[in-house]
């Protein structure tokens, strides 16, 4: 992700009617050609809020730290 | 008796066995996972989201200790850049009933390879670079422990 | 690979962990079977038919090889008289995949409870002595295993 | 077993109509009342011959050891 947003982290703000992590992901989709790849394959990622995992269906509202993931590949 | 541990460093796997043979369990189980040399690998990188890393591995273990009944877990995963042969990740379990050690310790592989928050990049003798590809069947394996 | 052994004597589980570990096969799994100091339990007696125990293990650990790809399989069984915390049995097993490894551990320790060729004694605090019984829940966990 | 039947092991010749290791336990369970206790729950009891286990129904001919054992309790 890191890669192919050609960045580590970005300050965001999105508008009102972004509510849940699905909506973050469809509306940074829009943000530019790197952001649409890296986003493509939306139903494979996963995001933590605030360092927990959460489902895609989370409100982001209150939120001070969003990481979106590929599938880990640990253990 | 839950201890997990994230660290650059290797671990002693039978120090760690003695560790839960002593608990008077009756059952103890093991994992230990290792970099295999495959296709010319030199060397394999393994990233973590560092803020979150020991939080998950805690959480999966909880989760087994409240699914089982275990006298002990141990968690250990290793971060950095590995070599062929080297130990990745080591998962013990002790109960008294060998088939909680057993179950409780398969379980906790297939979650910490699908839930725990680590990425592994692999480098070969060619110079080639490549991100390994989360698999189907470990997300299957996961799946068969679902409630 | 395959090491059987049936002894008296302790075994060191860790240094057969690390032996395990270094064949290069990506994933070990083990099980120690440890005497439970139940209910005043002084010693455990472990009776074995001495002509055809090894004969057995070996014909257990072949099967396990036969139906997992496996790069090593390891079986020490203690017979004797054995003291509570003290370890009876270990299984340990190499594989390339971990699912190979891990069901191939269960697989041994499940075959051992109903085809090796022992049987155990108890002896406890009050001069009670009693075999222990074969257990129906260790039958139906072997015969998960039947082709 | 050693118990029930109060030794170790004994030498038999049984008749010819005793072909397999059932028959064999029919017939021992005639040969007194320790013998037929310790073969009442004859279903459950496991066999060698010549050190190596075989199902009831085995031929019996030209066995040189047989065992006879209570569920065994390893591992």
């Amino acid at each position: 992700m890191r890669e192919a947003f050609g960045l580590d982290g970005e300050q965001v703000d999105p508008p009102a009617e972004v509510a849940t992590l699905r909506d973050l992901l469809d509306w940074l989709a829009t943000r530019g050609a790197g952001h649409a790849a890296a986003l493509a394959q939306r139903d494979r990622l996963r995001a933590a809020i605030d360092q927990k995992f959460v489902p895609m269906e989370t409100s982001i509202a209150g939120a001070r730290e969003i990481a979106i993931f590929p599938p880990v590949t640990g253990g | 008796m839950i201890d997990v541990r994230v660290q650059a460093e290797d671990f002693d796997s039978g120090a760690e066995l003695a560790r839960l043979e002593g608990l008077g369990g009756g059952a103890v189980a093991s994992f230990t996972g290792l970099v295999r040399g495959d296709g010319g690998l030199v060397e394999m990188l393994l990233e973590q989201y560092p803020g979150m890393t020991v939080a998950a591995l805690q959480d999966l273990a909880g989760q087994a200790a409240a699914r089982w009944p275990l006298s002990g877990v141990t968690l250990i995963h290793r971060h950095g850049a590995l070599t062929p042969g080297a130990r990745i990740v080591f998962v013990g379990t002790a109960s008294r009933h060998r088939a909680a050690a057993l179950d409780a310790c398969a379980f906790l592989i297939d979650w910490l390879k699908t839930r725990a928050p680590f990425w592994k990049r692999e480098r070969f003798e060619d110079g080639r670079v490549a991100w390994v590809e989360a698999k189907r069947e470990d997300d299957a394996a996961a799946d068969r422990w679902a409630l």
